[in-house]
């Protein structure tokens, strides 16, 4: 089961911020093992967050984003103890979903 | 008796650390060589635990924290100066393009079981981990002088030529116990790539001196 | 999350993401769209990759910042993030022209998220990078150039 | 002075300001590079890793780590990892945080040593949670400073032994850890280099470990640091928790005392 997230959001001046690290090897799929075998690629391909149940971010990742993918956005509203949920897919159908108040 | 007795047992358990601390220092040193060896596994093979063996210069550079008095170094440079070789044609000046290759590969000779280098990997002089060489490349070290225009301000003379080889060639036959590695001695690099490294540095086409 | 929550999750197995999370109830069924662009982000060009993502002809525009500083120190994690003050940015784009795949990753923004996005990307080498936007229906773009240096011992 | 000697000097003064200038930028979008990192260190995931792994019952012995003592006693963990390595009665040994992890692994859970240390760093898809547990660790010593006056016997022979260390060249280079360590505001390539042998130099480096590396994607450990640094010196890998490595540490922390540690670092 894949790892959880690691979620900060914080509202200030009716503007909140979020910022998301996510645990996830992002292989390209392009690489080779120690024993020159290539690598599948595994990835996450899809992303969404929704703040009090309405979608604020949907993203499309390739393998081109980083190992433990990192992720920074701003949208407008959001209050202290609102609840912000971030959810992800892989490539391989292995997902995650994690939810935080914002503070 | 029995304060006898007390004295007696404080006497025999209260020495110990005393005389773990009174040890001299040359005994730490062959307490660290003991530790040291002892740290590897017992599969490596011979050739990797020779890297650990020292030689005559390693040994006293170690021991003089890389500042050797001045009899020392005059030793070491004497006898480093006598290990230099030159290639069978005689000629010290090959081609900058290959020296220019080979001194931003920072790559080969790595071995151990983590990370080694995979066999046939091209091993390089990696000269900009601590120099700075051609203009374009910003990533360079500066642990050793900048060598930018190093031709240009030195000329290309026989001399200037010869002086460049035998430093690449064995670093220590001009100053003891300097950071750089003594690369012909070690075989690190072949008389062949010294040469190519030299021209790098002082053919007046080579972008060391050009730009 | 609540147990009816994490039991749809569970059970969601084959719908997608977005699927998944309208039968979570995180999102409403109105919102999953959008499936994963496979041939934006297989295209081997900027110019298919633009193509793949409709926005052919996007014209450079001052209205766009890239975040980025010139250097990166390393080619595996580089950041990059896109601002602009224009309102009603509908979508953003990351591109890394010289990476065998340009596509790195997109942002749909619905409105009230602001144009502002910041991820970390691998660059293969030192390549532009492009910001492509769609805003009003329509698609402008900016680019920077990162320098990709080596930083360590160099093995 | 003569005019024209105070022009070829105005003209030298020049080269060499924008020269340094141009340096001055590449280092400044270095720096750059490394704040926009900062904020989002992937470290931070290992970290919740760790608490979990430390307090969750496992092994044989299905027991927690929470009674594990890693120096300031059992289950007292604040401020633990700054004033390691130490001298332990119980094992009559050096430890550094990773031995002493690895024994209570042993001791109160019940695992194999065999089995702990297999995995004690990661691979791209093979986690090591010994790497999760130190990064969890090393985050509980967090704003303290590192405190490790080497006074026990065997601790001043430790630390002597890792100076001795430090110094020793071997190898097709010639190389010491003081080659690149020993001397103020080195660069190699573009990293700056800490003299180890300076409070200040050692501070830096001390303190900012266990440390996420970008060009690995993982947390390294110092053993990780030290053992790698041996490679890039060409030699042969000491063993994983070697005395050799303890020393050095000892020797560096030794140095590096007062500084205040600041992890997870996160770099190259």
């Amino acid at each position: 089961m894949a790892d959880p997230m690691k979620i900060r959001a914080s509202a200030k001046d009716g503007i909140t911020e979020v910022k998301v690290l996510m645990s996830h090897e992002m292989e390209t799929g392009q690489r080779k093992d120690s024993s020159g075998n290539l690598v599948p690629a595994h990835f996450i391909t899809e992303l969404s967050a929704e703040h009090n149940g309405k979608q604020v971010l949907a993203a499309q990742f390739g393998t081109a984003v980083s190992k433990n993918p990192y992720l920074a956005f701003k949208f407008k509203g959001g209050a202290k103890g609102d609840k912000l949920a971030v959810s992800w897919v892989d490539n391989k159908g292995d997902k995650r979903t994690d939810e935080v108040q914002i503070n | 008796m029995r304060h006898r007795l007390i004295a007696l047992a404080l006497i025999t358990l209260a020495p110990l650390p005393a005389l773990a601390q009174s040890k001299p220092a040359g005994d730490i040193a062959s307490q660290a060589e003991q530790i040291f060896r002892g740290s590897f596994r017992d599969d490596n093979p011979a050739y990797w635990m020779k890297r650990l063996d020292q030689d005559e210069t390693m040994r006293l550079c170690s021991q003089f924290k890389d500042n050797p008095p001045a009899r020392v170094r005059h030793k070491i440079e004497k006898a480093e100066m006598a290990s230099i070789r030159y290639p069978v044609d005689g000629k010290l000046i090959g081609d900058w393009k290959e020296g220019e290759k080979l001194a931003a590969v920072g790559t080969g000779g790595h071995i151990g079981f983590i990370q080694p280098d995979p066999p046939g990997r091209v091993r390089g002089g990696n000269c900009y981990a601590c120099h700075q060489l051609a203009k374009k490349e910003v990533a360079y070290g500066t642990i050793g002088p900048s060598l930018q225009h190093f031709g240009k301000l030195r000329g290309n003379t026989e001399q200037i030529i010869k002086y460049t080889y035998d430093k690449i060639y064995n670093s220590n036959a001009f100053t003891a116990c300097t950071n750089m590695p003594r690369f012909g001695l070690h075989n690190w690099l072949t008389p062949e790539q010294i040469t190519h490294i030299v021209a790098f540095l002082v053919d007046p086409e080579s972008p060391v001196n050009k730009d | 999350m609540n147990m009816q929550r994490r039991e749809a999750l569970k059970a969601g197995g084959g719908l997608g993401l977005f699927g998944l999370l309208a039968a979570a109830g995180l999102i409403t069924p109105g919102q999953a769209r959008a499936e994963w662009n496979k041939s934006a982000f297989d295209a081997k060009s900027i110019e298919d990759t633009l193509k793949a993502l409709g926005a052919t002809g996007a014209e450079n525009s001052t209205d766009i910042q890239i975040t980025a500083p010139d250097i990166a120190e390393n080619g595996a994690v580089v950041p990059v993030g896109v601002v602009s003050a224009l309102a009603g940015v509908e979508a953003i784009a990351i591109l890394i022209e010289k990476n065998p795949n340009p596509l790195a990753a997109s942002f749909m923004l619905p409105a009230g998220t602001e144009a502002s996005v910041q991820t970390r990307v691998k660059m293969g080498q030192t390549s532009d990078v492009l910001a492509v936007v769609k805003v009003g229906g329509k698609f402008i773009m900016t680019k920077k150039e990162i320098k990709v240096t080596l930083g360590g011992c160099g093995g | 002075m003569s005019a024209r000697l105070r022009a070829a000097l105005a003209v030298v003064g020049l080269g060499l300001a924008s020269m340094a200038m141009a340096q001055g930028s590449t280092m400044d979008e270095i720096a750059r590079y490394r704040e926009m990192l900062a904020d989002g260190n992937p470290a931070e995931l290992l970290e919740l890793k760790g608490e979990s792994l430390w307090k969750t019952p496992r092994g044989p012995k299905n027991a927690s780590l929470e009674q594990c003592d890693m120096g300031l006693g059992p289950g007292k963990l604040d401020g633990a990892y700054a004033q390691l390595p130490r001298y332990f009665a119980d094992t009559r040994k050096v430890m550094d945080v990773e031995s002493r992890l690895v024994h209570c692994m042993v001791s109160l859970q019940g695992f194999k040593y065999e089995d702990v240390t297999r995995q004690w760093f990661s691979r791209p898809g093979q986690e090591s949670e010994i790497e999760a547990l130190v990064t969890y660790i090393g985050g509980k010593s967090n704003g303290m400073k590192i405190d490790v006056p080497a006074r026990h016997p065997e601790e001043a022979r430790m630390a002597k032994m890792g100076e001795y260390i430090f110094y020793r060249r071997s190898g097709p280079q010639d190389f010491s850890c003081a080659i690149c360590h020993g001397q103020d505001d080195k660069r190699i390539r573009l990293q700056e280099l800490g003299n180890l042998t300076t409070r200040a130099g050692a501070g830096v480096a001390m303190s900012t470990w266990p440390s996420y590396r970008v060009s690995q994607g993982a947390v390294w450990t110092m053993q990780r640091r030290l053992i790698d640094c041996m490679r890039q010196a060409r030699w042969p890998e000491p063993k994983y928790l070697s005395d050799s490595v303890i020393a050095l540490q000892v020797y560096l922390q030794k140095t590096a005392s007062g500084t205040v540690m600041q992890t997870p670092g996160i770099k190259r």
